[in-house]
């Protein structure tokens, strides 16, 4: 079991540390591609020769690019000292870079962005697993009732609907639509939790719906799709024959077959939705680390780019990590077989 | 299992899916929607040119007081410009969303043939030869899956987007990038159905008349994929469509004048508290694609193999 | 050139309508002025004191140091705690009449009092004056303010460049001898002179008759040698006006008390009234427009609002009695490279210029209350404006006049039109200007394609470059222009002096060197202020004659206040509120 | 007779178990070896083995002059043409997108052989051959009866008239009906080509009526060897006797007085350390019939096959 913990560890830091090498690759070498000035790229100001010159010196633009990755992920551990130019900042480890244009260590903002994109997804995970479970449970239990064939159509629509789609058409009925529909007045903004939980909850709403319909429908799929697989099974045609309550039936052998698959998809799901629910964050302007991704890609602020990025990485890798250290948990068959 | 009666015309599997599929009312309906939309979008000038409309600037349509909306209700709408007119530009909406088809599809269809050519060839490779061949392939997939690829895509299309100008350049990019970060799920279904076929005797049956590896990819376990592999395209193109959508929607894909779905939801986006209309119809032209799509993937899945349902 | 204010209306990024509803249209209590009210005059003219002034904006200052920032909405902000030798008139007066490019004394006692050639200016201080530190402020203050800006490599990023080969000697690269007070060991800049606390004199190297407006620029004002902390001093500015920062998180929120030490017998410019100023950073504009309206915030410190909140500003009588769409200073303007094959013609050149669609250009800036049609370059608030002049009449609608365009393509030998390549930068509605003129010029036949760079580098190294342009063979380049403070000089002449032409970083980008511009920009240079408006209007009418830069737009903001902000009024140099002066009628 | 096929002490490890365990038999020329088994005890890994689809963990496999054990799949390719294995499943075995004519077409393709008269011809031959009308050239495998389907196998693996057959369970999976049909078409083939089987097989009447010598493999070794004859009527292996007692007799008096033996316990978890004979946990002799001597023999000493030509045996006490 040891072993396959710490295979299962190698291999995930192995995937954080190729990601970082990509992305730090990436963006090191995008700049220079495109001939644009990089002491812009770093620190975001219209900066004068002699200070792109004290820029590149501070960063060692001029070093080849294993050392000036090096320096980047040592920072993380040990912290470093930055410079625009003009300014010396201090970057305490751990240190994902130093955001001139924010005047902000990195890793600050995105602590800062982090509990609305917790709060976002594990809401919305919520909602979608309530959902989507139960109606693939009932869907497959009444096979071919009414409320099955409806619960097919409404998740083969909700599979098929942008989130930004809903979204929009959401914002615009609680904000502009009719006047029983108009509950939000004034506009759906995030509010913290600690300032105000109410608010938070009225805000959040809405986006957990988009997120919520999108992944229903297909958890809704999924779990229908097994459960009859599941239901064909000799073993639990035994248990019909056997004349145990269906509630039984579909808990103990149904739930059970079904539980795996979901399990993998909501860590995977979850994950990825960590390292940014761009769209849906962009959409409602909410400031989570989608959004704090997006307007850095989009104003080209760098250091927060790549801090985004390998966070996100990290994210989508540790649930995957605990979905596989589950799985060794649960399956003594896995363990065994790597 | 003996008994009936086998009829003269030979049945192939793909016959018999096809004949199934015939019978399927939704699938059918949904390949014509398809059938409709890809025609339209094919013959978008001539479309255009019969309905008396164009992607010119009508500047004339639009209010200079208020922030360049359209004039009139419904964004425009009137006999010459039955879906409105785009605000800024005056331009129609139902022309735009017919040449923007043309593109998403394009995107959608190119993405889809790449990640599908990357998928079958790293999976049938993974599934076919194991050993270390499949450990090195398989850890490529699972680090490609691990990626934040929503973010690096948006990245990558910054970068690259800046480095020319034009949206023929940005299709390809659109194209390679969304085709490329899509291939890992094609690739890892590729290579458990070619870790379940390798092990079916007529493989074995292929071996011992000493057939070699090439031939027993691509004439033994190569066709056993055709019906998985069009099930599969089909239900990408669906994603593909959306991630399109996605990447112009925020600004990084397909860019004006030049015109897609995603593009037009994405300008929609800063105005669609004024002219919901602007927004709804290329939304709804995308839903029904991406439906109809899943639809008949759908479909085809239960026509090539009618055991699930 | 002054940066645009970012998230500015012209600039469209990604928004979203979330905070905004198009139909809320309950009344706002307290009294709505009325429509660009403080275009006319003060608006809710009051003399109560007390309350805190809460500002919103969309992003940080580029620094807070006054030698360091070169941004408008900044240099506004820099009006509540930095004072200058002389300044813009802040009226808070009702009965007052805005007149373009008046200037008042400020710390001195007068406008510069010059020799006959512009070349010695002699400045006054006022008595009484103290720093928020409880220090007097002496000419020795206001030089050492000076000496810091040659110090490039501490602090960079303002209008030095106006003054680094005024006030000291330059080699032939353009690089003074100074090296600025942290690395000069020789008693610092010779040609200001300080013989008492009082006085202060410049002698420059040249003729410049505008050099009272350089003393109006907030990169003069005074900095005590104690308290200068360099490349840090963005963070802890010792204020010479009635606020003084207090608390400041970078890029979060900014906060102003006011300054014990100031005195209102001292400051004519000046009529604070609330006790204390916040300024609270919110990185998406419509968050902010959502904020204005729902009246938690006040004003916005610099720009206007996004597009949807527009749209419903004008669509609502009560919000609109609530906004004013003053002209912001900026010029929306294109350059003709006559580098370019085919545009080394004037009448190709011509042809552009009339078959541009001005009306869709101005739809793509915001409409018309995103700007006015632009026929001149110089822009109304700067003197030498003339509103009659249109050199290149667009027809009636302003969508161009093609058969005039088409003749002057037959007189340049390209009836049937030519290609050419637009320049463009990636922010802001660029985009869309391009997509507009590619659409306004295919009508008559010339065909533009685009070339798109990033705007960190199109003015310094790409339209700026004369090579580059060559090399690329740009036919026409986008450009956001405005003037650093109200005369042609700071403005016109930057665009058209044959002796700015540099390899890099050049603003005669069309690499213009005639002689009869040059010729005016020289008479300009000594002639008195009265005289400068209609040389610049000559400059301005020369220029267009030769099609080298076309105009279209003079940029407008629409700007949103809170019904309970009093003494609201504008600056006719920025086209945004006088925040000094500004109270609130509530007292909170 | 010469031996076609000399398998020697082959051995075959799967993940640490040992599903083949030192193995030895020869098959000679126009021979039929049956080899029979409960399923598990290995018979179908050495098919596979033999024909080399597996890889053999040790021991040699010696066809027709080589030693095939360790060639390359080229130097194995021309080998092929004499070596053909028939499998268990008619419907796995053959790929459901080929039609009859592309299946039986594939040993002339693969291995570059052009029959006389073309190879349409040649297909058309085989199907007649095997019963099939030649006209269901076109047809798919699903379009074929179970018994049709098994006919398309064996013409495959006849097609390039091999020296030796692995019949690999080739009617198990069949109706009872159409085994007899299938047995008695690989008899009749047989006795036309002059081919040798290895017969492998659960089914003691089947193997029976096909074999000149069998086989009894228990837990991966071979337990018994001998002539057909000799082993049906006097099988010496406690296991043999237990299978061939299993068998149904139709006669109802023969049935009366044949003893049945039963086996009972469990064989050995896998990959546990065989230590003494591996049987005696099933053995009905160990049970019954010995004393705590022979056991003690039985308990420590692994029977090794002895060395008879008339029937070996691997039993330290074997039924005379």
């Amino acid at each position: 079991m040891l072993r396959y913990l710490l295979g299962r560890i190698a291999g995930a830091l192995t995937v954080v540390v190729v990601v970082s090498v990509v992305t730090f690759a990436i963006f090191q070498l995008a700049p220079r591609l495109t001939g644009a000035n990089m002491a812009f790229y770093y620190t975001g100001k219209a900066t004068s020769e002699a200070q792109a010159a004290a820029v590149a010196q501070k960063f060692g633009f001029d070093k080849p690019l294993p050392e000036q990755y090096w320096t980047f992920m040592s920072g993380i551990v040990a912290g470093r000292d930055l410079s625009d130019g003009v300014t010396e900042v201090e970057c305490p480890a751990p240190c994902l870079g130093y955001s001139f244009r924010q005047n902000r260590p990195v890793l600050e903002m995105i602590g800062e962005a982090f509990p609305v994109t917790l709060g976002l997804t594990l809401g919305a995970a919520v909602l979608w697993l309530l959902f989507g479970v139960a109606a693939g449970v009932l869907s497959a239990v009444r096979r071919g009732s009414v409320f099955d064939r409806l619960a097919t159509v409404v998740s083969l629509i909700g599979v098929s609907v942008p989130e930004f789609f809903t979204g929009m058409l959401l914002i615009y009925l609680l904000t502009s639509g009719p006047a029983w529909l108009r509950l939000y007045p004034d506009g759906i903004n995030y509010v913290p939790l600690t300032e105000d939980p109410v608010g938070w909850f009225a805000a959040m709403v809405p986006p957990w719906i988009c997120l919520a319909l999108l992944f229903a429908a297909l958890y809704a799929r999924l779990t229908r799709a097994t459960m009859l697989e599941t239901m064909n099974e000799d073993y639990v045609r035994t248990a019909w024959a056997k004349g145990l309550p269906p509630r039984t039936v579909v808990g103990r052998h149904g739930l059970r077959a079904v539980l795996p698959p979901i399990v993998t998809l909501v860590g995977l799901d979850v994950g990825a939705l960590l390292g940014g629910v761009v769209l849906i964050e962009t959409l409602f302007s909410f400031p989570g680390l989608g959004r704090l991704a997006y307007r850095a890609i989009t104003s080209q602020d760098l250091p927060v780019i790549m801090g985004v990025t390998i966070v996100g990485a990290l994210l989508i890798v540790f649930a995957n990590l605990v979905v596989d250290l589950l799985y060794g948990v649960l399956d003594p068959r896995v363990r065994n077989a790597r | 299992m003996t008994g009936t009666q086998a009829p003269q015309v030979a049945r192939s599997p793909a016959r018999l899916a096809w004949r199934r599929l015939r019978r399927d009312r939704v699938a059918v309906a949904s390949a014509v929607v398809l059938a409709v939309i890809v025609a339209l979008s094919a013959a978008a000038p001539a479309v255009c040119a019969l309905l008396g409309i164009d992607t010119e600037r009508h500047i004339e349509l639009l209010s200079l007081d208020n922030v360049g909306f359209p004039e009139g209700a419904f964004g425009g709408m009137s006999a010459d410009h039955p879906l409105g007119v785009e605000p800024k530009t005056g331009r129609d909406l139902l022309a735009l969303l017919l040449y923007g088809s043309r593109t998403s599809l394009l995107i959608a269809l190119g993405a889809t043939a790449l990640s599908v050519v990357l998928g079958v060839a790293f999976g049938l490779c993974a599934g076919y030869f194991r050993g270390w061949v499949d450990s090195v392939l398989s850890r490529t997939m699972d680090v490609l899956l691990a990626f934040p690829v929503l973010l690096f895509s948006i990245a990558l299309l910054v970068v690259l987007g800046s480095m020319g100008n034009g949206n023929g350049l940005r299709t390809l990019v659109l194209i390679l990038v969304i085709g490329f970060f899509g291939f890992p799920y094609v690739g890892r279904l590729v290579r458990g159905q070619v870790i379940a076929l390798r092990q079916r005797e007529f493989v074995e049956a292929a071996r011992a008349l000493g057939a070699s590896d090439r031939r027993i990819l691509g004439t033994e376990i190569l066709p056993n994929l055709v019906s998985p592999i069009l099930v599969v395209a089909t239900l990408t193109i669906p994603t593909r469509i959306l991630a399109e959508a996605a990447l112009s929607f925020l600004g990084v894909g397909i860019q004006p004048p030049g015109t897609s779905w995603g593009q037009l939801l994405g300008s929609a986006s800063h105005v669609f508290t004024v002219t919901p209309t602007y927004m709804l119809f290329p939304g709804l032209t995308v839903v029904v694609t991406v439906l109809a799509c899943n639809l008949l993937g759908d479909g085809l899945r239960d026509a090539f193999d009618p055991k699930t349902n | 050139m002054r940066l645009l204010i970012s998230a500015g209306a012209v600039a469209a990024t990604l928004v979203a309508a979330a905070g905004c509803s198009a139909s809320a249209d309950k009344d706002k209590s307290g009294d709505a002025a009325g429509f660009d009210a403080a275009r006319k005059g003060v608006v809710n003219a009051s003399t109560a004191t007390g309350g805190t002034l809460r500002l919103g904006g969309t992003s940080d200052c580029d620094s807070w140091d006054p030698a360091a920032t070169y941004n408008g909405f900044c240099w506004n902000m820099q009006r509540l705690m930095t004072r200058t030798l002389v300044a813009s008139p802040g009226y808070g007066d009702p009965a007052r009449t805005m007149k373009a490019g008046e200037l008042v004394p400020d710390l001195a006692t007068g406008l510069g009092e010059s020799n006959a050639d512009k070349t010695v200016w002699k400045y006054k201080l006022r008595t009484g004056l103290k720093f928020s530190s409880g220090a007097a402020i002496t000419s020795a203050d206001i030089k050492y303010g000076f000496q810091r800006m040659w110090a490039t490599d501490v602090i960079s990023g303002g209008p030095a460049g106006y003054f680094l080969c005024l006030l000291d000697t330059c080699d032939a690269e353009g690089n003074p001898a100074y090296k600025g007070p942290y690395k000069d060991k020789n008693g610092g800049l010779r040609r200001i002179e300080t013989p008492d606390t009082q006085t202060i004199t410049f002698k420059l190297t040249s003729s410049f008759a505008d050099f009272d407006y350089l003393m109006a620029l907030p990169a003069t004002a005074p900095v005590p040698k104690a308290d200068d902390s360099g490349g840090t001093y963005t963070r802890k500015v010792t204020a010479s006006g009635p606020f003084v920062m207090s608390e400041y998180t970078p890029g979060q929120s900014v906060t102003w008390t006011r300054n014990p030490q100031w005195s209102q017998d001292t400051d004519e410019v000046r009529k604070p009234k609330v006790d204390k100023i916040t300024l609270t950073l919110l990185s998406n504009p419509d968050d902010l427009d959502a904020r204005l309206k729902n009246g938690s915030l006040d004003l916005a410190a610099g720009g206007g609002v996004q597009p949807t909140f527009q749209s419903e500003i004008l669509s609502s009588t009560s919000l609109k009695a609530n906004a004013d769409n003053p002209v912001s200073g900026f010029v929306g303007l294109f350059a003709i490279f006559p580098t370019a094959p085919s545009l080394d013609n004037v009448h190709c050149r011509r042809a552009i210029a009339y078959a541009l669609d001005k009306r869709d250009l101005l739809v793509q800036s915001g409409g018309s209350f995103g700007g006015d049609f632009a026929a001149t370059l110089l822009p109304p608030a700067v003197p030498g404006h003339d509103s009659k002049a249109n050199a290149y009449p667009s027809g009636a609608d302003w969508t161009g006049d093609l058969d005039k365009a088409k003749q002057e393509l037959s007189e340049c030998g390209k009836p049937d039109g030519f290609d050419t390549v637009m320049a463009y930068t990636n922010s802001g509605s660029d985009p869309q200007i391009f997509a507009s003129v590619q659409a306004a010029l295919k009508r008559v036949g010339i065909q533009v394609t685009g070339k798109q760079q990033d705007e960190s580098v199109y003015y310094g190294s790409y339209i700026g470059a004369p090579a580059n342009v060559k090399q690329q063979q740009l036919g026409i380049a986008a450009i956001g222009w405005a003037p650093d403070y109200p005369s042609g000089n700071g403005f016109l002449s930057l665009l058209v002096d044959g002796a700015r032409i540099q390899d890099e970083g050049t603003t005669n980008f069309v690499s213009v060197n005639d002689d009869v511009l040059n010729g005016l920009i020289k008479r300009a240079g000594t002639a008195p202020l009265a005289e400068q408006a209609g040389i610049f209007q000559e400059l301005d009418k020369q220029t267009m004659e030769r099609a080298i830069y076309i105009p279209y737009f003079y940029q407008k903001f629409l700007l949103y206040r809170n019904p309970r902000v009093t003494n609201v009024d504008l600056r006719a140099d920025l086209g945004s509120y006088d925040l000094v002066n500004l109270g609130v009628s509530d007292g909170k | 007779m010469t031996d076609l096929l000399s398998v020697s002490d082959l051995r075959k490890d799967f993940g640490g178990v040992r599903a083949v365990d030192g193995v030895s038999f020869t098959v000679r020329a126009g021979e039929t070896l049956g080899l029979v088994g409960e399923s598990g005890c290995g018979k179908s890994t050495t098919a596979r083995l033999v024909t080399r689809l597996l890889e053999p963990t040790s021991g040699t496999v010696r066809f027709d002059g080589h030693e095939i054990s360790r060639y390359s799949e080229r130097r194995l390719r021309p080998l092929r043409r004499d070596l053909q294995i028939v499998f268990q499943d008619p419907i796995a075995s053959l790929n459901p997108r080929h039609t009859a004519g592309t299946i039986l077409a594939a040993p002339f393709k693969i291995q570059g052989v052009r029959p006389p008269g073309g190879q349409r011809a040649a297909v058309a031959d085989l199907m007649a051959r095997v019963g099939l009308n030649p006209e269901h050239y076109n047809r798919y495998p699903h379009e074929f009866s179970g018994g049709q389907r098994q006919r398309l196998g064996i013409a495959r693996a006849l097609a390039l008239r091999p020296k030796l057959v692995v019949c690999d369970e080739p009617v198990s999976a069949l109706d009872a009906s159409v085994q007899a049909q299938v047995v008695n078409l690989l008899a009749d083939l047989r006795d036309e080509y002059g081919l040798s089987y290895l017969f492998v097989a659960h089914d003691m009447a089947v193997v029976r009526h096909l074999s000149d010598r069998v086989a009894v493999m228990y837990l991966g070794r071979i337990v018994e060897l001998a002539d057909r004859d000799t082993l049906y009527a006097a099988p010496r292996h406690p296991y043999t006797k237990a299978l061939l007692s299993a068998v149904p007799v139709p006669d109802p008096a023969l049935r009366e007085r044949r003893e049945r033996v039963l086996l009972r316990g469990d064989p050995p978890a896998p990959g546990q350390a065989a230590v003494g004979c591996r049987f005696r946990s099933r053995c009905p002799r160990y049970r019954d019939d010995l004393d705590d001597t022979q056991r003690d023999r039985c308990a420590t000493e692994d029977p090794q096959l002895s060395d008879d030509p008339s029937g070996a045996v691997a039993c330290h006490f074997p039924s005379p």
